[in-house]
């Protein structure tokens, strides 16, 4: 598994290539690769937002990270996993986080991403506080439940 | 025994401060320590605790060297 | 909606990335990308595979994949879909799907990618005709159902 | 009147065409152009039938100028 907690904004398709040139023993093995990327909005809650700031406790944020990988690869079918989340100063448009799971069948890439994406957004130390275009600050409150649509 | 306390996020703004130190000799609980940093404030439903890095109930004991965290609700990804 | 055969091997990545920036109107209005691509392994059924034929039906792979994707934008909040499929002959570590879906929130993004996989599964006229190692050729028989892991 | 008839993948490697036309003065369901196509061979559990590129059930009566296709159970993504 590979984690990265990145301060500067990131290409999460050049992250998932550079991930699967870097792992040459993964080549016709993985036959699905399922992928979640989360990219910053321009609002939110009815507010036009204009920037938002990412604070992580580093140390926590890649411990329960591994934690989580560690329970999904014990539960499902996986070849491979690679998580990136931004931190700091993030603007609309950006990638905030980056899940991407490899697998030999679809089922197990499929509930492996979500399951990590569920994990990350419940249990995982980060907190944004966005700046709203009319110059309020606020912190988000919570996350919703993505299973529930 | 010594234990570092830090807060993140809404609470570390409200509390003005990101981290201290604490000292004390009877054995105390996590809602003990909370009682006595955010001086007897009822913990609110949301609040997080950790004890070097991992979740635990307010109700855990901490040992000397402990960090203990205290966070809202995390919003990540 | 983008629907794409291709006869060429394709770059997932690339394609995405095309994708957005030929749709600036997505900026910050999307929260959500959930991705699946489909590559060919080197192996199947305890056999090693070297190559691979991929038959369709013109025109109905097109109509079915569309019906697919419109039924999936009724049932879900999706802002777009990308679907690209290879034909022709193909090789391990080759792309064989990708299907992107952009939404505002993740569980929509989710549902419908693997909506649109297993639909595409079970009802797109493609064929597979695997050339095994041994030189031996054969059809594959069916598809499995990717909702049972 | 007068349909065109496609087979696909393992079906026209077994049937030896990928397609042909077929005229007849009656009216014909999807179950009797398989008949007179195969030679009165019994419909494999697993084929699957189209007509004008969306799947019908075998009762499905044709018109004129239909395209009607065959095929095994699809293996694509």
């Amino acid at each position: 598994m590979n984690i990265k907690i990145v301060e500067k904004s990131f290409d999460p398709w050049g992250e998932i290539q550079s991930f699967q040139n870097s792992s040459p023993e993964m080549r016709g093995k993985y036959g699905a690769t399922s992928i979640f990327v989360g990219t910053m909005r321009d609002f939110n809650d009815g507010d036009e937002v204009k920037g938002m700031m990412l604070e992580h406790y580093s140390g926590m944020t890649e411990k329960k990270l591994a934690d989580i990988i560690t329970a999904a690869m014990q539960k499902w079918s996986i070849i491979d996993v690679l998580v990136v989340h931004r931190i700091g100063d993030v603007f609309p448009d950006d990638a905030i986080v980056l899940v991407a799971v490899w697998s030999s069948h679809r089922g197990d890439a499929f509930d492996t991403s979500r399951y990590i994406m569920e994990a990350l957004k419940s249990t995982v130390p980060f907190w944004k506080k966005e700046l709203l275009v009319s110059n309020n600050e606020r912190w988000v409150d919570k996350n919703t439940d993505g299973y529930k649509v | 025994m010594s234990i570092k306390v830090r807060y993140f996020a809404s609470l570390k703004e409200s509390f003005g401060r990101s981290e201290e130190e604490l000292v004390f000799t009877k054995t105390m609980s996590v809602a003990d320590i909370w009682k006595q940093v955010s001086k007897d404030k009822d913990i609110a439903d949301n609040i997080l605790a950790a004890v070097n890095m991992d979740y635990v109930q307010f109700d855990y004991l901490v040992k000397d060297a402990d960090e203990v965290a205290f966070f809202p609700p995390v919003t990540g990804g």
